[in-house]
């Protein structure tokens, strides 16, 4: 199958309130069909006479193939600036272009495990389609939600009808356990037995998540989310430091090489920083 | 305002050839990437067919191999970006290997972009660029800081980017086109330009960004883990715009590229009659990966509109005298 | 990223207190006019309490009264304009008989703005107003070409530069404040910024419009009648942003101004944190003629949020060491 | 009466086609009060994050104050560019900033004289208050309205409630007599002996009505439209060359001393240049 990102002209279809999320929905033909779990879109923001330029990046939620509207991608976005509270105002039928999918999706075991699925704030948002398919293949799968408060949780209920088991966290208690993902992760990772742990959500969580996995010798399959100006791979901004198979530390793009890596691959502590040791790291002051 | 149209009526889009040669080299549209904008063309290939647009400039390539800065490396601004990449890539033999052959494959245009850190680096990177088949032409970024000058940047200084310019130029073939990419951070750009033009530079590349910076403020601290970045975009044109203009006016045989904020043909078009051959999309790819593509037909509808056939009817035009203009 | 709060906790609006000292000049608010966007302030006093903000700066006076250029005199670009008034104005004498007192009397800080085509012009129009009550400081406009030195652009030569705020300097009284406007087109901004502090300035504003040119598709030919023009508004703050840090980081005791698109509390708190004592709004005006009172009052707002009590103590905060930021 | 320009958050009451035009109502507090026939609005377009920054002018159609909606002020345009698109693509409630009104208005006949009315396209939008308060004071009112199609006519049906007689131009015949309003307007000046015509519309009619009304005599009171970048009077951008009172020609605005001129008075011919003898015209090389 073609799995090459398209660059199509979207038109809104419903912008609804999940919490304190929005939860868009586009036509966009061609893209559904060639999405897998975990890859993402960049939507261009602010029409034509903006001054934004740059694309807004978002997790692909739900993908469907010529449905009753022909083929919609949706996603789920909190208002962060200016772009996402444009987006926030779009009414159906207007337009929206699409670029996407983008990205490499997390990858399934290829055994019936069970998995833990762990998202943070609207981080859960590109699980449920990855629960999907890896009940398609037989793995029972146990989500772990958390968030600041309950509104911004999302997907609970979704989430109690895919996953075997539902562990919910909110900081302030207005929600299942009061703490963080990583609070409850031990006594999931335990309780399922699961070889792998596939997480999205703030860069703190994953680290942390990864941290957790690594130490208690399960896979882990993190969907990062780091600054991009093209999301297609043309230019550089979207970089962090990720060990190759070489052993080698490299600057890598997250937005053709992730957003997913697996966890330990990441230099969680060297993000924002060029390690020393990484391939090609400066010697001299360099240019533009 | 008069419309004028030069050209006797308005053709159809149909008559209009988008072909232009440039220093020698033939483009089948005159507008291409930037370096920087497109890596190496690879990403670009499922947006367009890059055998059809103009060139493909690749980014700036090194000697060696390049980490880059560390991140953030860019924030948006006002209908433009700062960057702080720092020219990360794979150094030149890696991209001879690997990029540039993949390109050639395709039958796109490669325009290879180059950049050192020192004369010497320069020299060396003409020679082995000199040596490689498949190059169409060669761009030299010269917009580094200079290792054994205080760091100072090449582009900011006539003699420094002369002396980069005919590094390159003596590695190269004789007839290998070479573009020399200029800053615009300089009280004097005809001065620079006639320097390069002197030292070897088949035609100009104009603008490379222009220099920029931003604070966050939530941090309290520059946004860019480089401080100060390149600025971009649309929000540059009408200086990149004017840089094209002043050179065309002091040396209108001279062919130039124009960059900087070319979003749609008009864009295009007006970089053209400032006296620009051809024109390279940088940021705008960001916003539209398809946009060389888009870009060019725009420009021929432009055209034939106004009664042209090519590009090089309107190349320079607006220079003409008032006068010369019915009214 | 994270958020730094560096006086201990959000203060409420009403703790933040904007007055600041600009070069010995009291102002209740770092927010004022910029020269050229406000004429002599009367327009604005519909919209504006004159006496609340910062200051107005006057559109730049000439010694004798001058038409300025053909229209048409601006274009849009892209988050910014372009314009080519060529200083349109009354003459210095006009502007003090009438244009001064009105601002004097409604409890303006009246910041005079002056330009002059040769270094004698700049002399006569320092001894007149330094004759003249009301001034609370004079702001240099040297982006104008001298006639005498081949319409070669003051502020584009240091020392050149110098010698025309020197000139001004000899004629006014020494605790008038005299703020020199740097523009952007130069190779290097701190050498001109030390070169006018040498020569007497007490303080720099940065910067004026960056040159440009549009090209209108239909008439083939540039836009303004005046060929070139000045770009401005946020498209060029990153510029704007990047020399007020320059200069600041070169000589942290001199008193700047910064100046470019700025518009909203967000933005002057950039300039700020770059290194600026206070802030002038220019082509914003034109968006939002009640600018310099929304943008104080959003400044206040930021500060506060940020448990700051007064503007002064945020002046090139971004500047401290990485290692100073807790994180 | 307080006359000053407000700036004050608009409110889209409703957006109509009319013809080629859109007719665009806006609740906008207080402005309505202080306009009288000739001022315009200065429109914010765009929005928060648009890369255009200056405002649009518009002449005001009609202002009502204290009506079923509080106040509003209507203005009728033709797309042209972005900023007019953008405002044709408003919907009822969105926010514009308005600021107006603006200008100095036309300026009425002390005496019941017959007053000759002349719109070319949009341009007789503001013609309308201005027979209204003619009619007010006595006089009779004709009007003469051109556009280059019938489409391109605004209010015709409306003049013929408010006017004594109306005489309609298109240039490709589709409505009325087929040229321009200066091919009537020798006859309607003849037939109603006006000693005063008020005309608004583009620059080469309002020429051609001001000499024409030079030859016959008469009165000529016509309202320009400069490109303008702030519309109240402090950027010098919307300059064009007329005789003042002392017979100097100055450079002068014409969104604070005018839209609306006295004919004989603007150098029409010299609009665009500074003609020589213009007070300061240029000696030196001017600067920014
Ligand atoms: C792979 C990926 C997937 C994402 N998925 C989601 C999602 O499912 N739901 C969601 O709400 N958000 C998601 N984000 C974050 C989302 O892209 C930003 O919130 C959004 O770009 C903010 O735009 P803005 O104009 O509102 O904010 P502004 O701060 O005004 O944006 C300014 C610039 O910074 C960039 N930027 C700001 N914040 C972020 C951020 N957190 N990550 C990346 N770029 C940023 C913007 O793209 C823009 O270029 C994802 C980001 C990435 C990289
Ligand atoms: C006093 C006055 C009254 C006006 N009344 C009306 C009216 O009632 N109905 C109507 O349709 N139009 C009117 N106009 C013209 C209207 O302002 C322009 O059509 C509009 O600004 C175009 O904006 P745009 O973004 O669509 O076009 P763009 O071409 O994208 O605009 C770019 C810039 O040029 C300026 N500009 C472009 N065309 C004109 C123009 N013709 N006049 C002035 N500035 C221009 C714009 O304001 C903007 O700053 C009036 C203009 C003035 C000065
Ligand atoms: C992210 C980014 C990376 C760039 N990298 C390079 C580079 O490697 N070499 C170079 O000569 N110019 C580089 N440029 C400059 C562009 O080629 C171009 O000159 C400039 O961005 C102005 O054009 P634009 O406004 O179309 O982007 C880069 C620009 C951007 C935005
Ligand atoms: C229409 C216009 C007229 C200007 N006239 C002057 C002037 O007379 N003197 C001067 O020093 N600067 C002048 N400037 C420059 C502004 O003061 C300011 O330095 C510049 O526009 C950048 O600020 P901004 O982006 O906030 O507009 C003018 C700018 C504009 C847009
Ligand atoms: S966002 Fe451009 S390379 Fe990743
Ligand atoms: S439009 Fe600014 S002075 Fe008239």
């Amino acid at each position: 199958m073609n799995r090459e990102p398209l660059q199509v002209r979207g038109r809104v279809l419903s912008v609804d309130r999940a919490g304190e999320y929005h939860h868009l929905t586009l036509v966009a033909p061609g893209v559904a069909e060639r999405t897998r779990p975990g890859a993402f879109v960049a939507l261009a923001v602010g029409g034509e006479t903006s001054a934004m330029l740059l694309r807004r990046a978002f997790s692909i939620y739900r993908a469907k193939a010529s449905g009753v509207y022909g083929d919609t991608v949706e996603v789920v976005f909190a208002v962060h600036g200016s772009g996402t509270a444009w987006l926030a105002d779009r009414r159906a039928a207007d337009e929206v272009d699409v670029v996407g999918p983008l990205g490499r999706p997390f990858t399934l075991p290829t055994e019936p495990v069970p998995c833990v699925l762990v998202g943070g704030g609207y981080g859960s948002a590109p699980l449920f389609a990855l629960a999907e398919r890896l009940r398609e293949r037989g793995c029972p799968v146990h989500m772990v939600l958390g968030g600041a408060t309950e509104r911004r949780l999302f997907g609970v209920l979704e989430a109690r009808r895919s996953a075997q088991t539902v562990a919910v966290t909110t900081e302030d208690g207005s929600a299942g356990t009061t703490g963080r993902v990583i609070d409850v992760l031990p006594e999931v990772l335990a309780r399922t037995g699961a070889p792998v742990v596939y997480a999205c959500g703030p860069m703190g969580m994953l680290r942390a998540v990864a941290g957790l996995a690594a130490e208690h010798g399960v896979w882990s399959q993190c969907a990062v989310e780091e600054s991009m100006a093209c999301g297609v791979g043309v230019c550089m901004t979207c970089v962090l430091p990720v060990r190759d198979d070489d052993g080698l530390v490299r600057m890598v793009r997250s937005c053709v090489e992730g957003p997913v890596f697996r966890g330990e691959r990441v230099l969680w502590d060297a993000v924002g920083t060029v390690p020393a040791g990484t391939v090609g790291a400066p010697r001299v002051g360099p240019g533009r | 305002m008069t419309t004028v149209e030069s050209a006797g009526g308005p053709t159809t889009g149909s008559d209009v050839d988008l072909g232009v040669t440039l220093a020698g080299v033939y483009l089948p549209t005159p507008v291409m990437t930037a370096s920087g904008c497109a890596a190496a063309g690879r990403e670009l290939s499922p947006f367009l067919d890059l055998s059809a647009i103009g060139a493909v400039v690749t980014k700036s390539v090194m000697l060696d191999a390049r980490s880059g800065r560390p991140t953030p490396r860019m924030v948006e601004t006002p209908s433009g970006m700062l960057n702080s990449i720092g020219l990360q890539g794979p150094g030149i033999d890696a991209f001879l290997a690997r990029d540039l052959p993949w390109l050639v494959e395709r039958g796109a245009r490669a325009v290879v972009s180059i950049a050192g850190g020192s004369l010497g680096e320069y020299a060396e990177l003409g020679r082995r660029l000199g040596a490689s088949p498949g190059v169409a032409a060669v761009e030299v970024n010269i917009s580094c800081p200079n290792v054994e000058d205080r760091g100072q940047v090449f582009a900011c200084d006539p003699v420094q980017a002369a002396r980069a310019v005919s590094a390159v130029r003596r590695g190269i073939p004789r007839d290998l086109p070479l573009l020399a990419k200029l800053s615009p951070d300089v009280t004097d750009i005809v001065t620079v330009a006639a320097s390069v033009m002197e030292a070897g530079a088949s035609g100009l590349t104009m603008i490379n960004t222009t220099l920029g910076l931003a604070i966050d403020p939530d941090t309290l601290a520059p946004v860019l883990g480089g401080v100060t970045g390149g600025l971009s975009g649309p929000a540059i044109r009408p200086m990149a715009v004017r840089c094209v203009w002043q050179v065309h006016a002091a040396m209108p045989d001279v062919p130039v590229v124009g960059v900087g904020g070319v979003r749609t043909g008009r864009d295009a078009l007006e970089f053209l009659l400032a006296g620009a051959h051809a024109v390279q999309i940088g940021t705008v790819l960001f916003n539209d990966p398809s946009a060389p593509h888009r870009v060019a037909e725009e420009l021929r509808a432009e055209l034939s509109q106004r009664g042209f056939r090519s590009p090089s009817e309107v190349v320079g035009l607006a220079h003409r005298p008032p006068a010369a203009a019915p009214s």
